[in-house]
């Protein structure tokens, strides 16, 4: 161990890459979201009992449920995914891998985003993948389910990446859980909105490619700043 | 190769922990923090280490100041704080490479990366237990988990925080070598502990003070 | 330019400059609003559609207008305290926020009353109360993440974040509440669209939003005075306060 | 003036219980606004005013602070 020889090294040498950092951080988290399996199904056993449990209140009517579908797909997604934001960070505070995080070389909202990737592939993902399955069940119309799941897919990246600001936030507080749903629903109101109201138009044929344009935009605004304010975030969690 | 602070100077919440301190820490030298509870021992150490940007006035890293050389300061300093920084649902060996990966330049790819971990796993004395999910191992494995980073090497600059605790009398012996050898081959490293003296001789020429007094005051060895 | 900031962050400069001119913003504001109060409530004619119940647009309006003049003036703050670090920025925001949900709400709830001679019902998802809605929740949010930080310092900066968050956020809210009100058509009537309104309606409600900001002025001021205080009692300048007597009001 | 007698005028023409309770609810949380901030002025000033009693009355007591210019 010739730390001198090092030194001199890490100082003139190439600094270790952005990808590198990007990829470890990724794979690490997949592996450690996969070796805990029960928790990985939470969110999609979340979502499909808030979609059992409404044809249950209201009437096995499949008119009145099909109105009604994009809509309340849309909230349970929302929900399941504000269920999952809590331990986005939680786990990574408790035990210091979060502070390590921010110490490492590469520029933190990359890393930030590295780890938000990890919790999109492993909740919203999956949501979008099973919805068509729900969307069945609530008599969804067959030629609005790929617009549902395309909106979907779009929404619940963006919904990921705004959440993680608020988890950020919250990290550092002992009992975050309320306060995160509080910081975070107003913030999610354009998603829902645009993403229901896709499907809706998808239903009743109208063009939806404007609409999904514009939830790419949304995904795009937040995919530059969401990360960055979830790494500034971060940090003044870890000060406080 | 220094770090050097000037002016240094930490307020939270409207209460003064430390102002004015002017310190440098050079190639070769080993830095002990000592002082009562609450002092601001931890805070120096984050600041020290880039965590904390909320201080007055100037740290400089070779010269330079701090915020405008992140990425080769964070390169070349290794910080082990109060938490491991270990994830207990993976192995040692899958905690160690992700560190690697963040810190070491592409050299051989994946497969020189696993031979470092490897290595350095077996110089903590946890050679066998690589492929062993972190949370069944012991907490004084656990904590040398996180040591093994020292192993790896890669860094000018080792911060300390209570490297000490949950460490049994041969680990702190071992613990204490490596940081001399460290500072012997040009390094440096700043370390807080709670216990007063023996793993650290001043016999070994590199020790110095700096001691807090808690009441605002700092006191640096010359 | 620092030297300028440096001063204008320096509590005690702010104590002693804003010390002359609250009384001023105060005594102001109060004629403004009594007037204009008065005037709207008693001499302005009533709508030949609505009646007497549209006399409720001379509180609805500025408290809706300082509802989002709140928000701007906090996002401001917020940027920068996290620029500059001034801790009086911060202050502001802080003493700000408050009568930001309090104006939210008072347009709410004069919406919804108002709603119920002009729609019939209470409430109606129309787009602007909608929107004042979810502005409430972010008000809300913004203050109960300050305070649930143990440390004031880290408070203040996630709040500042999530002032900014929010600021980027409340264009596209607004946006996406118009449209999903037109796509269910929704109410086409609005409260508070009129064309041409005559002289004797409108003059009364620019005293009231004049006198509303002058209000706001001053309860901020004030506001963010005691802060200075709270934050700093054992500071050598307020000693001096104390002991001069020089209260200021 | 708008309406025939002060009863026209506290009667809105049928809309009293709509016109009042919202003036009432906006104007009032104005006037809770000054009220409180003026309260609150007054009992922060008697605890600074306090504190510096019991520090005077103590003989080993902190001095107070420099100017406290923090920005």
């Amino acid at each position: 161990m010739t730390a001198e020889r090092t030194a001199t090294d890490r100082i003139a040498g190439p600094l270790p890459g952005l990808w590198q950092g990007f990829s470890a951080t990724l794979s690490r988290d997949c592996r450690l979201r996969f070796r805990r399996r029960s928790e990985l199904a939470n969110p999609l056993i979340f979502f499909a009992l808030i979609v059992t449990l409404f044809p249950l209140g209201l009437a096995p009517d499949s008119t009145l449920l099909s109105s009604i579908a994009p809509g309340l797909l849309w909230v349970a997604a929302l929900l399941s995914v504000l269920l999952s934001l809590d331990g986005l960070f939680r786990d990574d505070f408790d035990d210091g891998t979060l502070e390590q995080l921010l110490l490492a070389p590469q520029p933190t909202g990359i890393l930030v985003l590295a780890r938000i990737v990890a919790h999109w592939l492993t909740t919203g993902l999956p949501l979008a993948l099973i919805s068509p399955l729900l969307a069945v069940m609530l008599s969804l119309p067959g030629h609005s389910m790929d617009v549902l799941m395309l909106t979907l897919l779009l929404g619940s990246a963006t919904l990921s990446l705004i959440g993680a600001i608020g988890a950020a936030l919250t990290v550092g507080l002992r009992r975050g859980g309320v306060l995160l749903s509080l910081l975070i629903l107003p913030l999610y109101t354009p998603v829902l909105i645009f993403g229901a109201g896709t499907v809706r138009l998808a239903i009743e044929g109208a063009p939806v490619a404007p609409w999904l344009a514009l939830m790419g935009a949304m995904l795009a605004l937040s995919l530059l700043a969401a990360p960055w304010a979830a790494a500034a975030a971060l940090k003044l969690s870890l000060d406080g | 190769m220094q770090l050097e602070t000037r002016k240094l100077g930490c307020e939270r919440d409207e209460r003064w922990l430390f102002s004015d301190l002017d310190w440098q820490i050079g190639a070769g030298e080993l830095w002990r923090i000592e002082g009562p509870n609450g002092s601001g021992k931890t805070t120096l150490l984050r600041i020290l280490s880039g965590q904390m940007a909320d201080y007055t006035g100037t740290l400089l890293w070779q010269g330079e100041p701090l915020s405008r050389c992140r990425e080769t300061f964070m390169a070349s300093m290794l910080y082990i704080g109060h938490r491991p920084g270990i994830k207990r649902a993976l192995t040692a060996l899958e905690n160690l490479d992700w560190y690697q990966a963040m810190s070491a330049v592409k050299e051989g790819g994946a497969r020189a990366r696993r031979d470092a971990c490897f290595q350095a796993l077996e110089a903590v004395g946890l050679a066998g237990f690589e492929e062993t999910p972190v949370e069944s191992l012991s907490a004084g494995q656990q904590r040398r988990v996180a040591l093994a980073r020292l192993a790896l090497g890669h860094q000018w600059l080792w911060i300390l925080d209570e490297p000490f605790t949950a460490i049994d009398h041969d680990g702190v012996r071992q613990l204490e070598a490596w940081m001399t050898a460290h500072c012997r081959a040009g390094g440096s490293v700043v370390v807080t502990s709670h216990h007063d003296s023996g793993e650290l001789s001043p016999a070994s020429g590199v020790l110095r003070n700096l001691r807090f007094d808690g009441l605002g005051g700092v006191h640096v060895d010359r | 330019m620092w030297p300028i900031i440096h001063k204008l962050g320096s509590p005690k400069w702010f104590y002693t400059m804003s010390g002359r001119w609250l009384p001023f913003l105060w005594g102001s504001g109060t004629i403004l609003v009594v007037l204009g109060s008065l005037w709207g409530l008693a001499f302005a004619p009533p709508d030949y559609q609505q009646g007497d119940s549209f006399r409720i647009l001379y509180v609805h309006v500025p408290a809706a207008i300082l509802a989002q003049s709140c928000f701007a003036l906090m996002a401001m703050c917020s940027l920068i305290f996290l620029v500059w670090r001034i801790k009086l920025a911060d202050m502001v925001a802080g003493a700000a926020a408050p009568f930001g949900a309090a104006m939210t709400f008072g347009a709410l709830f004069s919406g919804a009353v108002w709603g119920v001679p002009t729609w019939g019902t209470w409430w109606v998802w129309d787009a602007r109360l909608t929107s004042m809605l979810l502005m409430l929740f972010l008000y809300l949010g913004i203050m109960a993440l300050r305070g649930a930080f143990a440390s004031r310092d880290g408070g203040a900066r996630a709040a500042a974040i999530l002032t900014l968050v929010g600021v980027i956020n409340l264009p596209i809210i607004k946006y996406s509440v118009v449209w999903w009100n037109t796509l269910h058509q929704g109410a086409t009537f609005s409260l508070t669209e009129k064309p041409a309104m005559p002289a004797s309606m409108w003059l009364p409600l620019l005293l009231m939003v004049i006198g509303f900001y002058l209000l706001f002025a001053a309860v901020t001021v004030a506001r963010t005075r005691n802060e200075i205080i709270r934050r700093q009692p054992t500071a050598r300048w307020v000693r001096a306060l104390v002991q001069g007597g020089r209260h200021g009001l | 003036m708008a309406f025939e007698s002060l009863a026209d005028f506290w009667a809105m023409n049928g809309y009293a219980v709509y016109v009042w309770p919202a003036f009432g609810v906006v104007l009032g949380s104005l006037v809770a606004f000054a009220l409180y901030s003026v309260l609150e002025q007054r009992r922060l000033l008697r605890h600074v005013a306090a504190l510096e009693r019991r520090e005077r009355q103590r003989p080993t007591a902190r001095p107070a602070t420099d100017d406290g210019e923090t920005t």
